[in-house]
């Protein structure tokens, strides 16, 4: 069965972030890019299934692990490759680095690097956007480590007391740092949603974009119907070592044959013919962006003060 | 022609005339704070507004601190102007987190992208046996933090003055110290006097021999220690109330120093990392040779605040403490000879306070 | 049948609980207590069953709303007097007041006025207890509301997590100050509880000490054994204004039907035999209290300044 | 008789020191924090004690910073000495309630019946785009709160003299805030220098013509900018590591003022409501007379800290604004001649850190 127009263009997009990161892994070692980076490689589906299923107008708000929700959002990759090199051209002029993606046009209004901080504050947007009825869905992707983190708690049960337009999206890698989750969590995810009445569903093959999209446009729809808060749990995996450009396979925390199982599955390694038909127009984009990311200048004296208040 | 009779509000009249106008000028505007639609209504100051302006507007809060903040940024990110109540400063530390690693970098950490508008109300608890837990002021804490808007009114015309103000032109995130002891005092309001930027430190007496520099409760401390040097030993004591402690204008304190070159601080926290240390901070930037004196500040006692009401008579200063400092400064020594005031003045409020807390 | 001694002592203590409360009501215009009083009258029962079933050396952890706590546990009546009065006397010297009860001999480490502050102290207790293999049990006392702080969530987490000798006690009067559980929570209590595999029992007759006293003491022998923690709900009424010594049946947001349902069938209202019995008794202790207490001299300077550090 | 070559260690070496000799000092000291007992080991401080010492007593945790404040406080209360890590100093913010209105106040709340002896080590971020939420120096938040210990150690030996002390010997909780960058720097350590006190300020430096009031990392920027001055303007700076920031001894200040007349204060936060205003505070009270010239902050700019490295560098101060600053505070004039160092000194590790985080 040949591949529809939406599985090429979620491949793509997908594509698009697994290539800028490694990308960003390519120059690390020249230091252009001075900032801590949390690579997104393993996880791209999710956000490129999620964000295809937003409408405009709809909300998001991520983590400091938001490489690909910044460019499932439609980023700009010049401003994100300037960003992250600190470049006036950058999104946030250089302010905000890898770990405080945002791009408002495309609905990403923020990413925290304080972990769980962000999910009040789609709550809080999903509330404006009941007050003002204007249909909007607010999407929070956190990882499976933020439900550990009492505001978690906190906003999951205003969320199902107002009865929000709100959905949340756990990455569940199954690691927080260096941590596996069942060292860190006596609860199950499932549980815990289930508690605050949220319908609660979740996806195992989290490399699957065109799943992760089904899953989430039905849940998107039913929640503009005002049916209240949704929960997904996507499991999915982390390529690389928590933050940094290396593998740390063999540290010991974490195993790499499920890795290698995840890869066996892995659309983005499998699909060669579509990767093929596509890498290279990618691979253009990304340079294009790289130099005109490295043709900005640095912000100078004027921004070090700027947007304070 | 005679003099109008000046209107007298009381400080939570004040505050819920703010509110009030707040929520009918922008369909936008929001209050929410646990208890802030009940009965007692944040000590009279949302009073009846949840049923003017409907549950939606002027909400009850679940036991969320933290939480309620960031749905404040979401809010504030999403259109709506949020007032968020909190019945004790003390209580803001739960949500610490939000205001000081979110909301004051929200607009800055993004390039300008966003702005989070939105007032953090919380009031300073004192008298009848608060507690280490029920009394703190913490607008130090929050003053040292760039991004963030600190005041703390001193009367019901400095709330009307600023308030609107903020809520409706500020695009800043602020956080404001009321007092509750005085909700139930009566002020002269002059609302033509509104000065145009409300966040300047504002100069509420004249005088030549000292600088008496207050905050909150304390400016009323440091006016009725004016009024008693002055009956009682000629001595002028001029008294700012700096109201805004994230943006005090150092010029408002050399003008005066350069006056009287004696320096009091009169602060509702304790002075070490405090308010009076950035005043003295922003004075000896400028010249320390104004200083004709060791600089004297009081404010609580350096330990957590007890609730015995002996104990409580200590830990905070009072009329009598204002005046014996700043005798003691403008005669230069702490024999001063100048009569204390016997303790029925002002005080008496935190004494005979019984709540509602 | 006639009552058991293990009734009279309780009904003893409830009831001196009360007339403690009842004479702190009496006392209340006088000034002479000039603190914030959160009365237990109507929840007596709890701190009742519960601290009988602990054994010396066992723990306990209260909120600002411990008076009847702080007598369960032996807490002397002189020393709660002179710390309401603010005297020298008082158990913390006057520098707590009615919030801040504490009785260390008889296991009452410290109660806070900040609502769920206190519930990670008895997770942390309980952890040092496993260290030493101590055999003790520590018991949290918290409203309804707690559990709507993230601290409840997180604490809860770790005592499932290190299967800690902790019994949590949710004292549900259905209130928090003027706010009603349902508007306050969009989960179960016992579904909270469920969600960490915490073994949760429920007690409606929140009236009936022996009942809670039971439930209590097996539970507690059971943790004892190392079953990890369990959770007990205590359905129970305030009877009191949240704060102060009035009652506010007449302002609008909780109906006075169901409190004197309640009434109807509490023991200190209702057995009359063994009140009459005992209040003489109860009530010559009290006065001889408060007695001592006002002879006891205010806090003076050199206190100020003790303790800090 | 030859002398012997001077001990070196690493900060972070002297922090595993210190922990080592904490844990196997008494049964009863436990490491708690997230990551505690991982491959990094809170940036080589915890490496390997959790398979030394047990995972019980070096333990991870998950992510509950508010709830692991209020779990040291359980221990401390029944028996434990705990020591709790946070990676970064930002997220101690999360913990301020039970910090500030829990465990500042067990003491002295409850009349002495209770101690809540503790160590809570958080470490200071900077450099490599760390952001305006991993990068804040907060000592000064909780230096306002009575009944808390703070400290910001500068070196291998202030590590090694302080830490083993406040363990065993402090009964009360202790506040840490240990810089990333010094972890990789070594120091020369003499193990016989330990003063008797080491909470007190240290002259880390005679000189006559200036003071600089120093914290943390700023210690060695101004121990460089005081060498350069030496060289290069034969300008004598004294230097004062204030290490404790909770009970400065204004004595030491004034002494060294009482020489130099001259105070720039180098702290690693913001100077306002920051240290720089304590340290003012403190000197005003006792005697600006001391002060022949106006006083100088240098901290980190106004503003959340941006990542982009152009910015991040004119963020902090370097050895060349301390330089250049120190130089117009003794010529009396900016256009103060003394030549400024090329940057190609420490601020290179700063240029150079690029990770672990
Ligand atoms: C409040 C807070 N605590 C600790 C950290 C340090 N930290 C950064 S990422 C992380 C792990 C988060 O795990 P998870 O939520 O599962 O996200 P993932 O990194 O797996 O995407 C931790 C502990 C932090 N940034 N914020
Ligand atoms: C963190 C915090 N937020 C708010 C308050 C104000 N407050 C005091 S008691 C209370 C209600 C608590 O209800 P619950 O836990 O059910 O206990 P109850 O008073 O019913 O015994 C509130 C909101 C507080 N003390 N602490
Ligand atoms: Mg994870
Ligand atoms: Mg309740």
């Amino acid at each position: 069965m040949p591949h529809t127009a939406a599985y090429r263009e979620m491949f793509r997009t997908s594509l698009l972030i697994r290539r800028v990161e490694e990308k960003i892994i390519d120059l690390y070692p020249s230091d252009k890019i001075q900032s801590p980076v949390h690579l997104s490689i393993g996880q791209e589906a999710v956000s490129v299934g999620l964000c295809r299923a937003l409408a405009p107008g709809d909300l998001v708000f991520g983590t400091y692990r938001s490489h690909a929700l910044y460019v499932a959002c439609g980023g700009d990759l010049t401003q994100m490759f300037a960003e992250l090199m600190g470049r006036i051209g950058g999104i946030s002029k250089g302010k905000a680095g890898s770990m405080h993606l945002a791009y408002p046009a495309g609905g990403l209004m923020g990413s925290s690097a304080v972990v769980a901080s962000h999910i009040p504050h789609a709550v809080g947007s999903a509330l404006a956007a009941k007050l003002h009825r204007s249909g909007q869905v607010v999407a929070c992707v956190f990882g499976d480590g933020s439900l550990e983190e009492g505001v978690a708690h906190e906003s999951f049960n205003y969320a199902a007391l107002k009865q929000l337009p709100v959905l949340f999206v756990c990455e569940n890698n199954a690691l927080a740092v260096h941590s596996r989750i069942d060292s860190r969590q006596a609860f199950s995810i499932e549980a815990m949603a289930r508690m605050y009445g949220f319908p609660y569903q979740r996806i195992d093959a989290g490399y699957d974009f065109e799943e992760v999209h089904r899953t989430s446009a039905a849940t998107i729809d039913a929640i503009r119907t005002g049916v209240g808060p949704q929960f997904l749990e996507v499991a999915t995996v982390r390529a690389k070592e928590h933050v940094g450009t290396g593998d740390d396979f063999g540290v010991g925390y974490r195993d790499r044959a499920s890795y290698d199982a995840w890869c066996a599955k892995d659309p983005l390694l499998q699909d060669r013919a579509t990767y093929d038909a596509l890498i290279a127009d990618i691979d253009a984009e990304i340079t294009a962006a790289v130099a005109a990311a490295e043709a900005s200048p640095a912000p100078g004296l004027e921004e070090l003060l700027t947007d304070v208040l | 022609m005679t003099q109008p009779r000046p209107e007298i509000v009381s400080y939570a009249n004040a505050l819920l005339e703010a509110m009030d106008g707040a929520l009918s000028q922008s369909p936008n505007t929001v209050i929410l704070g646990q208890g802030a639609d009940d009965h007692k209504g944040i000590f009279g100051s949302t009073t009846g507004l949840a049923t003017k302006y409907g549950a939606d507007r002027v909400s009850d809060m679940p036991l969320m601190e933290d939480g309620m903040t960031g749905i404040a940024v979401g809010l504030a990110l999403n259109g709506v102007y949020p007032i968020l109540t909190h019945i004790r400063s003390d209580f803001v530390l739960l949500s610490a987190n939000q205001i000081i690693n979110l909301i004051a970098k929200y607009k800055y950490m993004f390039g300008g992208l966003f702005e989070v508008p939105m007032l953090i109300r919380t009031v300073v608890g004192r008298s009848w046996g608060q507690g280490a837990q029920h009394s703190q002021s913490l607008q130090s804490l929050f003053a040292h933090i760039p991004g963030l808007t600190v005041v703390a009114p001193s009367s019901a015309e400095t709330i009307l003055d600023t308030y609107p103000y903020l809520i409706a032109k500020h695009r800043a995130p602020v956080i404001s110290f009321e007092h509750r002891m005085l909700y139930n005092l009566d002020f002269e309001v002059d609302r033509s006097a509104a000065p145009a930027n409300p966040l300047t430190p504002r100069v509420v007496r004249q005088g030549r021999d000292l600088t008496i520099v207050a905050t909150s409760i304390m400016v009323l401390e440091a006016r009725r220690a004016a009024r008693w040097l002055a009956d009682n030993a000629d001595i002028q004591a001029e008294v700012i109330d700096l109201h805004c402690l994230s943006a005090i204008d150092p010029a408002v304190l050399m003008t005066s120093l350069g006056k009287t070159g004696r320096l009091l601080v009169c602060d509702t926290s304790w002075p070490g990392f405090g308010t009076a240390a950035e005043v003295c901070r922003l004075v000896v930037e400028q010249d320390p040779g104004v200083l004709k004196q060791p600089v004297r500040s009081l404010g609580m006692a350096p330990a957590p605040c007890p609730t015995a009401k002996a104990l409580e008579d200590l830990y905070y200063p009072n009329l009598a403490t204002v005046v014996d400092a700043a005798a003691a400064l403008v005669r230069g020594r702490v024999d001063h000879g100048v009569p204390l005031p016997a303790e029925k003045t002002m005080s008496d409020i935190y004494k005979k306070f019984r709540g509602p807390f």
